[in-house]
């Protein structure tokens, strides 16, 4: 029989999953004698006229990263739908919008702004915007339409599993791909190459008695490396983020961020650390609540980093 | 399996059909998804109304129900246990408020049918979420706790200590009786009131099943119906009780004399005593303010004297645990502080005493002997009685104190037979509502009594006439003549109302009750459940739930004790089972969850590395269920899908 | 803005204060604008603020969350649970660029069915010049 | 708003005609104790006098606009005379409890280019002084004592009634704490919230004089050498018509009438002249040789 046929995407996102993929190494290698990879533009060379000669369904998986925020990444992700016959949502970005969901906060007017005209960097004296169509003297130019809001891939096209990380943890891929390999696929919707259960519960720092009195940032503290962070002040995503990557940013003293989405059963990610957090805030007055909570500078990013795309709210109002 | 959902738009008569268009509303909810069917009716609660849910139960096959009537505070009990009867369990049912929330409070015809159509939607999309529940049941410990050993809390104790139940009966004072002790004569019938009041104190200090807490107060109650612990605090009397033979030559003895609050401070007391000769228990009190040895370290004369070395100036204020099934609140009230009415000058012009001043006043055993004095010591020759001061005011207190046209009048009574001075009273309304009362108020305005129909506006003492001079002058418009009167007097009483106790917010608090707006204690429902609270098991009567005079209280006392042993002899009680629980295979053991139980009902248990909630323990408040970042925790008959699923539809509806 | 927008709110009532003094406004036959859909649950504390997102963002124009005033809560100390969320919820909401008037926190007790009237009747009114929330239309680009 | 010692200044009508000597004293003894009084710029009527009785709504409107103006510049509203902060303090609350009146008066200040979100607090500078200066604050600036000097503090009818929820509604007692820190003794005076016929004089002349003589006999009679008013009509009242009483009742009062800001100023040792205390009708001269030297 004949190996199965991969491919591996990436839209709005920085390529970061990409190269988690090429950082599997050995385990790269082994995977590979194992599949016949038909597109991967970090490594190899493919036009998009070839994917579109491909028959429908003739890519067995491809492998999604990135959220969907251009008529470039939507046509993409159309084609990959139509062309494969497991498309998974890879990474933070395809799952919950990731960084570039963040773009939510405001509009693309206000980017456009920022980028071509306002950054010190930019040398625009006319003040020229990117136009989706422009004449040229050889002809009309075209670039992929810039969207106000950006989208997670299940929000463009049907998505059969999701394998969630900023980028994935590489054990956790390797996994994915030897289960995909072996034809061990388990019911359409699945969150592959994670944990069921939320951080905490491979987190090995300890739980303290979850009186919040003062939120702090990281760089204000130097976080006892035994103690759990929010017990420090710190916001930390665990409680409310699914595990699977092995606390790599608590051994670095790092607080939770998120990335890798929702524990399963939870709508919001976001609203419920939220709660999680305030419900523990060490104050019954008002004005000593109000006080803590100012100590939350940016409730979005900080709630919502990965996530914001996938949030009930999805975006700020225009 | 889809579910059959029935659904039943109650008209209430026409309490809701006239304002909301039930036909369109059933419309409505024929054409949701999974409804088997929908059916208006005249009156749901009444039997045949029941009927027809328990027909279709059987006939149709319903798995799920939906009335849309009242308020489920009001009716939820009736149809679960009907949907109950025909099979379904009970928690299978969910009740839309269409009346009290919707047709009750709209003039508007089309929003309010929206409106019905958007409750009745959310009901039929949350039913199909709720799940069967069983209810749990536990036994019912027999003893009850009664706070408050005034006329009310001294019924109810001997009611129940009588049907042969263990009575523990918490006061705050040295002595049981409340102020009913403190009155001279009662209305109408102009019995003593110690007479009356007396020999039930005996009672209650003789009674095997009566366990007499004096001196002491409640500082913690916890637990549920049937089962409460209850942490009384004891102070320390400095008088070991059991040695105490009550023969008072320790009072005799003491060098330090006092104002007496039980005489409202117009007579003296020593600083070891009794409130009053007949007070039970009969063992006095050291107060500690004002006790030479406590404040000076010299003394000790009380012990020196006594014959039975009762005197313990060592002991401490301690505290016992009690595991009681219910709880009767007697605690009573606080009289208006007069001062507060300036214009009135309590405090300020003598000769203004307070209704209860002239209770001590006219009490043989009071500071006076039952002489009606000045301040100069001659008997006033006219009397002026104020009603209403703070009550029916909307400067202090808006309601009506009910007792106050009554007494006034008996203190009118008492002022006339006793000194025969010429007596007015200035009222408002007379209310003389109960049994022999209006009789009674007949027979005061036969003996001569001046009423003048107008509220006080002012008692001065700057003349404007000669014979005004040296008097204290009662300025009122007398509504029934059309003119400001100037009554010069000797005397002035103000009638003061009645207030909740100052510690009723903290009482409150103990008990996890509700206080009404006024500030007195929360009934469950004004009239069929006067005595019951919104917490199961325990009661409140008399004073503490609103103004009452002593039949009211007696009432009401009689009452709750009845309520305690209705649920006593039930043997068991159920549990609503809206409890909180945990789903181990979601639970990470973040311990966010831990602190927010205000009844420590959730526990970590270290070898699961999971959190835990004991159900026995769990209120039902949901505070850890919206906290918990995992979803790991849930509320049965309130679990996330229920609440969304009502917000989803109530959002459509809105479109 | 519609001149005769009526703006749908989702109210989270606590059994023990809020739903029952809405229901004494009711028995008071006090009249207010019909625009909230209560939703009783047992305390305030359980409102989740995912229960509030998910409203905002499922077409509702507002959301009131009502319940026993401080000191008073039935589990004692739920709806302090309840302030803090709220705070920190309000913070975000800001940030999403919902006005603060659109998610309000009110203590209603038992016995204030005229207060509760007045919630309601205010919050409408308010919602009413605030315009439609329209959260669904106002997402895509 | 802003910081509480800070605030637009509602002299109101009567401060800029009969009453000149209450405004100059207000200004004076206010600056020494650091409130800031700026005058609300472009003020109105405040909707006062018979007006709230007959056009209410209007009245709310003269109201609002003051309001909306002090709003504007981000201060709570100081005012002197007891009829403005109660109508004021009415619109203020009025429009805080009907959305419905809320609504009307917005639409009529919109006319205007004005708003009024609702944040202003009315206060009278009596309250001011003793619950936010306080005691510690006025004595340090007491160099000239009133020693002894017996006065009537006299509040009239509407300093408290109905609103004022900082004192006693019936029987106030604010004004005599602050003549106490002045050093001065205030009598006795159970009549020191009654009327005094200042509404009157023009449509039942008798009555009003009745009244002024009441206050006048009981001033008197519990010693009294003057008294200080904190309201502009009760002060014309009480002053300008003792001759008329003395006529009517043939009674020979001569008790002079003094601002409270006056006797502060007094105290603090301001001269007459910086209090408008030598425009008074009844001379207050002898009073003051016996009790504050060399004034």
């Amino acid at each position: 029989m004949a190996n199965p046929k991969a491919a591996f995407y990436w839209a709005a996102s920085c390529g970061g999953c990409e190269i988690a993929v090429l950082e599997l190494g050995k385990a790269l290698v082994d995977v590979s004698k194992k599949v016949d990879i038909v597109f991967w533009p970090v490594a190899l060379d493919f036009k998009y006229s070839d994917v579109e000669s491909m028959p429908d369904k003739s890519i067995d998986v491809c492998f999604f990263n990135g959220a969907i925020q251009t008529s470039e990444n939507e046509h993409m992700a159309k084609l990959f739908r139509e062309k494969s016959k497991i498309l998974i949502a890879f990474g933070a970005c395809a799952n919950g919008g990731g960084i570039p969901a963040l773009a939510n906060t405001t509009t693309k007017e206000q980017i456009f702004t920022r980028v071509y005209k306002e950054t010190p960097t930019t040398d625009n004296p006319k003040g020229v915007i990117p136009q989706t169509k422009v004449q040229v003297k050889e002809g009309e130019l075209a670039i992929p339409e810039f969207y106000n809001t950006v989208r997670t891939l299940d929000q463009t096209v049907d998505v059969d599993y999701s394998v969630p990380g900023c980028p994935p943890v590489g054990e956790q891929v390797t996994a994915v791909m030897n289960d995909i390999v072996a034809g061990k696929l388990p019911p359409k919707g699945s969150v592959m190459g994670a944990s069921d259960k939320s951080l905490c519960d491979e987190c090995k720092r300890v739980k303290g008695d979850r009186k919040i009195k003062k939120i702090v940032r990281t760089y204000e503290i130097v976080p006892d490396t035994e103690k759990c962070l929010l017990d420090q002040g710190i916001i930390c995503m665990g409680p409310a983020t699914r595990g699977g990557c092995g606390a790599q940013c608590i051994d670095a003293n790092m607080p939770c961020r998120g990335c890798y989405g929702a524990v399963p059963g939870v709508l919001d990610q976001g609203a419920k650390m939220l709660s999680a957090l305030s419900s523990n805030f060490d104050a019954e007055s008002e004005e000593e609540i109000e006080q803590i909570a100012s100590g939350v500078t940016d409730p979005i990013g900080t709630f919502y980093r990965y996530t914001l795309a996938r949030s009930l709210l999805r975006r700020t109002k225009a | 399996m889809a579910e059959k959902i029935g659904v039943y738009v109650c008209h209430c008569g026409t309490n809701i059909a006239q304002t909301v268009d039930c036909k369109r509303v059933v419309d409505y909810a024929s054409a949701l998804p999974n409804v088997t069917v929908a059916r208006e009716y005249q009156y749901m609660c009444s039997d045949p109304g029941q009927e027809l849910i328990k027909k279709d139960i059987k006939e149709l096959g319903l798995t799920r129900v939906v009335v849309a009537s009242c308020s489920p505070l009001m009716h939820e009990p009736t149809f679960r246990r009907a949907v109950e009867e025909a099979g379904l369990n009970q928690f299978l049912f969910e009740m839309a408020n269409i009346r009290e929330q919707c047709s009750w409070i709209s003039e508007n015809k089309e929003m309010a049918t929206e409106r019905a159509k958007s409750i009745v939607g959310a009901a039929v999309k949350r039913v199909e979420f709720q799940e069967p529940l069983d209810v749990k049941k536990v036994p019912v410990n027999p003893n009850v706790l009664i706070v408050g050993g005034g006329i009310t809390g001294i019924e109810a104790a001997l009611q129940i200590a009588d049907s042969g139940k263990k009575v523990y009966l918490v006061e705050k004072e040295p002595t049981i009786g409340g102020y009913m002790a403190r009155f001279d004569k009662t209305f109408p019938t102009l019995d003593c009131a110690a007479c009356i009041l007396t020999p039930k104190m005996v009672s209650v200090g003789q009674h095997p099943n009566i366990e007499l807490l004096s001196y002491s107060d409640v500082t913690g109650f916890s637990g549920y119906v049937g089962n409460f612990t209850a942490r009384i605090r004891r102070r320390a009397k400095y008088v070991e009780e059991e040695e105490c033979s009550g023969c008072g030559l320790c009072t005799e003895k003491c060098p330090v004399s006092v104002p007496s609050e039980f005489d409202c401070g117009l007579g003296k007391r020593k600083a070891i005593y009794r409130p009053f000769p007949q007070a039970v228990p009969n063992v006095p009190v050291i107060d500690k303010d004002h006790c030479l040895y406590f404040t000076k370290g010299v003394c000790k004369v009380c012990q020196k004297f006594c014959p039975r070395g009762a005197i313990n100036f060592e002991q401490k204020e301690t505290y016992i645990d009690l595991q009681v099934g219910t709880a009767i609140l007697a605690t009573g009230f606080d009289l208006f502080d007069a001062s507060k009415v300036k214009q009135y000058g309590y405090g300020r012009l003598p000769n203004v005493i307070t209704s209860l001043e002239f209770e001590r006043f006219s009490h043989a055993s009071g500071p006076t002997g039952g002489k009606i004095l000045l301040k100069n010591g001659q008997m006033p020759t006219s009397i002026a009685i104020l009603h209403c001061i703070g009550s029916r005011d909307t400067n202090f207190n808006e309601y009506c104190s009910r007792v106050c046209c009554m007494y006034s009048m008996k203190i009118a009574h008492l002022a006339h037979e006793k000194t025969g001075a010429r007596v007015y009273e200035f009222y408002i309304d007379i209310r003389a509502f109960g049994k022999g009362y209006e009789e009674f108020y007949k027979r005061i305005l036969e003996e001569e009594t001046t009423f003048i129909r107008g509220k006080a506006a002012e008692v001065t003492d700057v003349p404007q006439t000669p014979a005004e001079k040296g008097k204290l002058v009662v300025v009122a418009e007398d509504t029934l003549l059309g003119i400001v009167r100037r009554v010069p007097v000797d005397m002035v009483v103000l009638s003061v109302g009645f207030e909740p106790r100052k510690d009723t917010i903290e009482t409150a608090r103990i008990f996890s009750i509700s206080r009404s707006q006024d500030g007195f204690f929360l009934e469950r429902h004004p009239k069929l459940a006067p005595v019951s609270t919104a917490s199961d098991g325990i009661f409140i009567a008399g004073a503490c739930q609103g103004p009452k005079d002593i039949p009211d209280s007696v009432a009401q006392g009689a009452a709750a004790a009845a309520n305690a042993l209705s649920l006593i002899d039930r043997k068991e009680v159920t549990l609503e089972p809206t409890v909180a629980f945990i789903d181990e295979k979601s639970c990470s053991g973040c311990k966010i969850c831990l602190g927010l139980c205000a009844y420590n009902a959730i526990t970590f248990d270290e070898t699961k590395k999971v959190s835990k909630v004991n159900d026995a323990l769990c209120k039902g408040c949901g505070v850890c269920v919206a906290a918990c970042p995992s979803g790991a925790i849930e509320q049965r008959n309130f679990t996330d899908n229920q609440l969304l699923a009502e917000v989803e539809s109530i959002c459509a509806a809105g479109k | 803005m519609e001149s005769n927008f009526e703006p749908n709110i989702v109210g989270f009532l606590c059994k023990w204060c809020a739903y029952t003094g809405a229901d004494l406004a009711g028995t008071s036959r006090i009249k207010y604008p019909p625009n909230v859909t209560p939703i009783r649950v047992m305390c305030s504390g359980r409102v989740d603020p995912v229960l509030v997102m998910k409203a905002l963002s499922s077409g509702a124009d507002g959301v009131l969350i009502a319940g026993c005033h401080p000191g008073d809560c039935h589990y004692t100390s739920g709806n302090v649970k309840t302030i803090r969320r709220f705070k920190l919820l309000q913070r975000m909401l800001t940030q999403f660029g919902i006005e603060r008037d659109r998610v309000r926190l009110e203590w209603v007790s038992a016995s204030e069915g005229e207060r509760y009237a007045q919630v309601v009747e205010n919050m409408t009114e308010t919602l009413r010049t605030l315009g439609p929330l329209n959260w669904n239309g106002s997402k895509e680009a | 708003m802003g910081s509480r010692l800070e605030f637009s200044y509602y002299p109101g009508c009567s401060l800029e005609g009969m009453n000149k000597a209450y405004d100059k004293s207000a200004r004076v003894v206010s600056k020494e104790l650091g409130i800031d009084l700026t005058e609300l710029n472009d003020w109105n009527c405040c909707g006062a006098s018979a007006y709230m009785s007959i056009q209410e709504l209007r009245a709310h409107l003269l109201s609002a606009r003051n309001l909306a103006l002090a709003e504007k510049e981000k201060k709570d509203l100081a005012v002197v005379c007891p009829a403005c902060l109660t109508t004021l303090t009415k619109s203020n609350r009025y429009m805080g409890e009907d959305p419905k009146l809320r609504r009307t008066i917005a639409s009529a200040l919109k006319a205007a280019n004005l708003q009024y979100l609702g944040t202003v607090k009315v206060r009278h500078l009596l309250e001011v002084i003793v619950r936010d200066i306080g005691e510690q604050e006025v004595k340090a600036r007491v160099s000239r004592p009133l020693s002894d000097l017996k006065v009537a503090p006299y509040y009239g009818c509407q300093f408290t009634r109905p609103f004022g929820d900082f004192d006693d509604k019936e029987f106030p007692v604010m004004l005599d704490t602050l003549l106490k820190w002045l050093g001065a003794e205030p009598v006795n005076f159970p009549l020191k919230a009654k009327c005094c016929g200042g509404m009157l004089m023009t449509t039942n002349e008798p009555v009003g004089l009745g009244l002024v003589r009441s206050l006048l006999d009981c001033a008197a009679q519990n010693g009294a050498e003057c008294v200080a008013t904190i309201c502009p009509l009760c002060h014309i009242t009480l002053e300008a018509y003792q001759g008329n009483v003395n006529k009517r009742f043939a009674t020979s009062y001569k008790l002079p009438t003094l601002y409270f800001t006056q006797l502060m100023g007094l105290a603090f040792g301001f001269n007459r002249k910086e209090l408008g205390i030598n425009e008074e009708l009844i001379s207050s001269k002898h009073i003051l040789a016996k009790h504050v030297e060399a004034v």
